[in-house]
């Protein structure tokens, strides 16, 4: 029952970490802070045995997107104090949601729970082949790569997709350069 | 080509994807126009080898890696989506073929090789939208799409900054409805264990426990899909997006973009939320019904009062969604039938109509508003005559495809004595002249005279080919009603095969 | 008291979503958007990881000393869900320093009040 | 020439004569010539088929499917023969006038005006000839669209204000309820073809039949009952030809004709006297036709009396249809021959007024009769006819339409005629009292436009002298009854 109560501070520094993220102002300190909070999720991903989702959630998540974060905000000035607009209409949206929600997830099997259905149906078969045809240990790797390569090919465009998209939008000349696309920017 | 036909299912989308990767960085814009083409004629000669191979054997399902469903992805190919697969790569020829000229007016062309890279990277994900079968591989598919959907809008800024507030607004908000459809699947997944639409089927009629949270991830897939699909009210991304999106772009989304996730949207409602009768029956007609009407309403009332034309055009597309959705929501054939007939001729209107307002706007070199267009149909006959045609055909008048979806939509809602709802629809559709014809009466009617220009017939051929299927659709109707009645009826009997 | 732990992931993840759609409702700095959605993002991956969580199982890497596996299948999802979900905030960051270029601001509520006075 | 080579001779001719017309729009006499010789080929044709269908020839052409149960049908009716003879030979004088008018007022654009002109025409003869609701109604939104450009001709602010006002109420009240009727009646009988008896009976719920009734008199917005007659005044800023053709050929006519074909061929005549559901209309249209006539007395411009005019006289037509007794229906029917050449009488004689006088008020007209005589001659003529003052030929249709309301047990009705003749005389015969007054002298310049006064004189005669070949008119109405 260790993970339980290890998955418990760990989510519960997560949801503090939120709150910090909801009040701080200044732009770096929120970059800094959603380092932590992808930091604690790759924590949480590895108590609860998904150590390749943690490893990416380290190296993509926390690495990669503060990366790119802290090199926005360098362009950009510090962030205003915290002007909430819309504040009603997103208390009640919320509010209504979160009772929505639990009401929903009383439904779902609990945590752990061995006999929930996902357990039983389709990944028995994952992880019987990998032991009999691939002879690879890890059948994430298998289910990534085989089972489901379609979509890690799906990922791999996503992720050139938005590439070009950010060059485009960082060095194209119809955007950034002053030839006659730009000059008819309204000033 | 023998070892291409065995693939055809699953080309058609991985190929426009791969070529996009290649064609990224040639600095020539013609040659990456040149290679685009080339593409999407393969494109489309796949799409009607695929409609061959389908009228002769039925369904089609392409298995990833030959995983048999439940393990692996698996595209399928069935009468719900072949009709707008064919419509599909046709439409989408068309419009690269006039993209061109558009493209250099309003793209550097230094960038026009990206530019046709983001153009096949958002046909060939729109196309994974119409066939995957796998409501997983569906999110990944959705995401390029708005991926690349959001990087060709902000190419926009390049003749108004606008674009990119847009393009931002879509982000976040085609995010979010992506992130609920995820939430969705993970209900869904939760209490079946498995991803795969037919599997889906096959394990919910056989639990019988936990249907709320079933429910729930139903909801939250469709929410998903609807934010995607601009269905009202979740349809604020939508206006700014197709109206600042440079021309061609919104041409294509106006026609296509919403209409591929309907297609999956529809899928979900009837393939696997008809097993829970009750709820299906409170979503449509609780639900469903009365926000379609809704959007009906105000999306022509709005786009009466809009100035710039294509911000009114994209109102338009939230009331003519509505039309469509408001068929989906009659629980029943002839139902689903206008709503997929709808959902062709719309895709005709609306691009037809973006097509001839974006000449507009390179012509104009500014925002087309009410007043800069005033006399225009005397400038520039051959495009303005081809948009009174695509105009015709949104207010439904006979002779015109718009005519037979009404026709349809009528006969539906007669069929299911909804009497009252037959009197909006009828309403609204006059209400749809009013805006229109602020349109053509700047146009033809102006105290403005201008002498003919010479137009480029690389544009007006484009849209005139669309304008004329417009009016062979409405004259010869029974090809499309037959797409349509094939859809419906693999939709609403034969649904799990 | 167990049953509240058992609870506690799915808990998370309600709160986690809200607070992620309230941040991107409310706040009107882009830059906290971006984080926003990512926040919104994260809650659903934490929900899908403890759904994969079986007690008593080890990660899903085959060895001979347990034979419980917590399913790997959501993993996948995972993986692929947090690179869409990078790719999403490096576009909408880029989209960000344009608007900056352009409007020299990235509130959102002054870049309305200035197209307003444009529009006039 | 076969039958359907006629057919669709007949209707091409229009769409020639508007092509001549652009291909020529440089040299005036010819471009205006092509209406003339299209009105006489149509007249021709018109005249050809009318005769062919009292010798019973078919004259019937079906292109293609449009959809289940419904093609792309030319069938010529009794009915229909009727009105495209009434529009072709008004087209000749209508083209004639024109040529004066236009020249005269010095009107600008007026290559696109010859061009909706004979559109509009077109469309009108399709209307008469349609085999099919269906047909009818979309050539009924083709003659409101190649209209629009004619009444709002000067592009003005009022004549597109004006314009609006048209288009709005034609396409918003057939969009709204005459398509929806059409798509009720084709769902529920799988038919929309006219057939003579209707198709209706037994096949459609007669306690709803009241309901399609009314979304058919109101969704007709053309036949300008009340409260749907606004858009008739407004059109009013139109040049004259325009306020000829729409109010006394195509247009109204097509309202009026629409309204009668579906009585006559989609209802049917017996089924709908059994089933009472158009009592309620007799009310409506004896209501309009009263108030349409004291709205005309208190109006001091010519045209808008006229208009007002038209919109009592089209009443008369619905009258009879709903009545929907066989006298009434033969007076309807003969009323589309005797208003149509009354009414273009008058409003060629409005426009020739203004052309050779320039006024426009009635006020304004004191002496002008000394003047120009032979205006007032043809004027006087019209206005008798359309009193109904024998031996003029519209005092057949009043006849016919007084007998119809007796057989019908409508007694009011017949009395409520009586009283609008009276109405009639007073304010369409006030113009020529005036203009004959020698007290009212004014100094008034005159432009002689002789284009422009041959047209209503012909006319104005032809009121006179076809009285006496009424029986040329009555063997093929009695053809619509029978």
């Amino acid at each position: 029952m260790n993970f339980l109560i290890i998955n418990f501070f760990l989510i519960s520094i997560l949801l503090l970490t939120t709150f910090y993220i909801f009040k701080t102002t200044s732009l770096i300190s929120i970059v800094a802070l959603t380092g932590i909070f992808t930091l604690v999720c790759a924590a949480i991903y590895v108590n609860l045995d998904a150590v390749d989702v943690a490893f990416t959630e380290a190296a993509v998540g926390s690495g990669i997107s503060t990366i790119l974060m802290v090199m926005a905000v360098a362009k950009l000035p510090e962030g205003k104090k915290n002007q909430l607009l819309n504040l009603f209409p997103s208390i009640v949206l919320s509010v209504s949601i979160v009772i929505v929600l639990m009401l929903i997830i009383a439904n779902l099997p609990l945590l752990g729970d061995p006999n929930a259905p996902i357990h039983l149906h389709v990944t028995p078969e994952y992880i019987k082949e990998s032991k009999s045809i691939f002879h690879i240990p890890n059948v994430v790797t298998n289910i990534l790569a085989s089972y489901r390569g379609f979509d890690t090919l799906g990922e791999t465009i996503v992720i050139f997709t938005a590439g070009l998209g950010v060059i485009v939008l960082l060095t194209s000349n119809t955007l950034n350069r002053k030839t006659k696309f730009k000059k008819k920017v309204k000033k | 080509m023998n070892i291409f036909l065995d693939d055809a299912t699953a080309l058609v989308v991985v190929l426009p994807l791969l070529i996009a990767a290649i064609i990224a960085f040639i600095p020539s814009s013609r040659l990456a126009w040149f290679i685009t083409i080339v593409t999407l004629v393969f494109h489309l000669s796949l799409s009607v080898e695929l409609f061959q191979n389908f009228s002769s054997f039925g369904t089609i399902i392409y298995e990833f890696g030959n995983w048999p469903p439940p393990w692996g992805i698996s595209f399928k190919l069935d009468g719900v989506n072949i009709g707008l697969q064919l419509l599909f790569s046709a439409f989408v020829l068309v419009t690269t073929i006039y993209s061109r000229k558009i493209f250099l007016s309003e793209i550097d062309p230094e960038d026009s090789g990206k530019a046709y890279s983001l153009w096949l990277l958002a046909i060939g994900s729109l196309n994974g939208i119409i066939l995957t079968n796998d409501i997983f591989n569906l999110f990944v598919f959705l995401e390029i799409s708005a991926l690349s959907s959001i990087s060709l809008i902000s190419l926009g800024a390049g003749t108004n900054r606008k674009a990119l507030l847009a393009a931002f607004n879509y982000l976040v908000i085609g995010a979010i409805g992506a992130t609920f459809y995820v939430i969705g699947v993970g209900f869904a997944y939760a209490m079946t264990g498995t991803l795969n639409m037919n599997d889906l089927i096959i394990q919910l009629s056989q639990y019988s426990e936990g249907q709320l949270a079933i429910f729930a991830g139903m909801s939250f897939m469709l929410i998903g899909l609807m934010v995607k699909s601009a269905v009202f009210p979740l349809h604020l991304w939508l206006p700014p997006a197709y109206s600042y999106a440079p021309s061609a772009v919104s041409t294509l989304f106006a026609a296509l973009a919403t209409k591929a996730i309907l297609i999956f949207f529809v899928r979900i409602l009837y393939e696997v939320f008809s097993i829970y009768n009750g709820y299906l029956e409170i979503f449509l007609d609780y639900i469903l019904l009365p926000l379609s009407l809704i959007a009906i309403f105000v999306g022509t009332i709005i786009a009466i009062y809009q100035n710039d034309i294509k911000k009114l055009l994209a109102y338009s597309s939230i009331a003519q969604i509505g039309y469509i959705t408001l068929a989906f929501s009659i629980n029943d054939n002839s139902g689903v039938l206008a709503g997929f007939v709808h959902i062709f001729n719309h895709a005709l209107i609306k691009g037809g109509l973006f097509m001839a307002v974006g000449y507009l706007a390179i012509s104009l070199n500014d925002r087309v508003t009410l007043e800069s267009i005033e006399g225009y149909g005397q400038k520039y006959p051959i495009t303005s005559y081809a948009l009174l045609v695509c105009g015709l055909s949104l207010i439904g008048l006979p002779l015109t495809n718009g005519f037979i979806s009404k026709l349809y939509i009528f006969q539906a809602l007669y069929s299911n004595e909804m009497f009252l709802t037959i009197g909006l629809v009828a309403l609204s559709s006059a209400l749809a002249v009013i805006y229109f014809w602020k349109i053509v009466e700047k146009l033809f009617f102006s105290s403005k005279g201008y002498e003919a220009t010479s137009e480029d017939p690389a544009i007006y051929i484009p849209i005139w080919i669309i304008a004329l299927s417009i009016i062979y659709f409405g004259i010869f109707s029974s090809t499309i009603v037959e797409f349509s009645s094939i859809a419906s009826e693999s939709l609403i009997l034969g649904g799990s095969n | 008291m167990t049953d509240f732990l058992y609870f506690w992931n799915h808990f998370a993840f309600v709160i986690l979503m809200v607070s992620g759609l309230f941040i991107i409702i409310t706040s009107q700095n882009y830059i906290k958007k971006i984080v926003g959605l990512a926040i919104f993002q994260t809650s659903v991956f934490v929900f899908f990881v403890s759904l994969a969580k079986i007690i008593d199982g080890t990660a899903p890497i085959l060895n001979s000393v347990n034979n419980v596996y917590s399913n790997p299948l959501p993993h996948v999802l995972i993986l692929t869900a947090i690179v869409v979900g990078v790719a999403t905030s490096a576009l909408g960051l880029a989209i960000v320093l344009q608007i900056y270029k352009n409007y020299g601001s990235v509130e959102e509520n002054e870049i309305k009040k200035e197209e307003l006075k444009e529009n006039s | 020439m076969t039958n359907e080579s006629l057919l669709i001779l007949g209707l091409l001719t229009p769409l020639f004569a508007a092509f001549g017309s652009y291909c020529f729009k440089n040299n005036i006499n010819v471009r205006d010539s092509f209406g003339v010789i299209g009105g006489v080929i149509t007249f021709l044709i018109s005249l050809k088929i009318f005769n062919g269908l009292q010798a019973e020839e078919q004259y019937v052409i079906n292109l293609f499917t449009l959809f289940n149960g419904v093609d792309f049908l030319f069938n010529i009716t009794p009915l229909g023969s009727i009105f495209s003879l009434v529009a072709s030979s008004l087209w000749i004088l209508a083209s004639i006038y024109t040529v004066g008018y236009m020249r005269g007022a010095g009107e600008k654009n007026q290559t696109r005006f010859v061009i909706f002109y004979s559109i509009a025409i077109h469309a009108a003869l399709a209307i008469a000839w349609s085999g099919n609701l269906l047909m009818l109604f979309i050539f009924y939104e083709i003659l409101t669209f190649s209209t629009f450009p004619l009444v709002g001709h000067k592009q003005d602010a009022e004549s597109q204000a004006a314009g609006r006002v048209y288009l709005s109420i034609l396409v918003g009240t057939s969009l709204v309820l005459f398509l929806p009727a059409i798509f009720w009646v084709w769902l529920e009988t799988g038919s929309l073809n006219f057939t003579p008896g209707g198709i209706l009976e037994g096949k459609f719920p007669t306690e709803y039949l009241i309901f399609l009734v009314a979304m058919l008199v109101f969704g007709i917005g053309k036949a300008a009952i009340m409260p749907i007659h606004r858009w008739l005044p407004a059109a009013m800023v139109a040049p004259t030809p325009v306020s000829a053709l729409l109010h006394a050929v195509a247009v109204v006519k097509a309202g009026v004709f629409s309204f009668l074909m579906v009585v006559v061929y989609i209802i049917g005549p017996d089924y709908l006297l059994q089933s009472k559901a158009s009592n309620w209309l007799v009310w409506l249209s004896s209501f309009t036709i009263l108030t349409a006539s004291i709205i005309a007395i208190s109006k001091d411009d010519l045209k808008a009396r006229l208009a007002y005019s038209t919109i009592s006289q089209l009443s008369y037509i619905i009258l009879g249809a709903a009545l929907a007794t066989t006298f009434a229906l033969k007076g309807a029917s003969f009323h589309i021959i005797t208003h149509a050449l009354g009414k273009i009488t008058l409003f060629f004689c409005a426009g020739a007024i203004y052309v050779t006088a320039h006024v426009k008020k009635i006020s304004e007209l004191g002496g002008l009769g000394f003047k120009t005589p032979m205006i007032f001659f043809a004027y006087t003529l019209g206005a008798l006819s359309i009193i109904g003052v024998p031996p003029l030929i519209g005092s057949w249709s009043k006849l016919f339409l007084v007998i119809g309301s007796l057989e019908a047990d409508f007694l009011f009705v017949a009395i409520l005629l009586g009283i609008s003749s009276l109405l009639n005389i007073y304010y369409l015969l006030q113009p020529v009292f005036i203009a004959f007054n020698k007290k009212n002298i004014k100094n008034i310049n005159i432009t002689k436009a002789p284009l422009t006064i041959w047209p209503p004189v012909i006319t104005g005669v032809g009121c006179l002298f076809l009285f006496f070949f009424s029986n040329y008119f009555l063997n093929i109405i009695n053809g619509v009854v029978a």
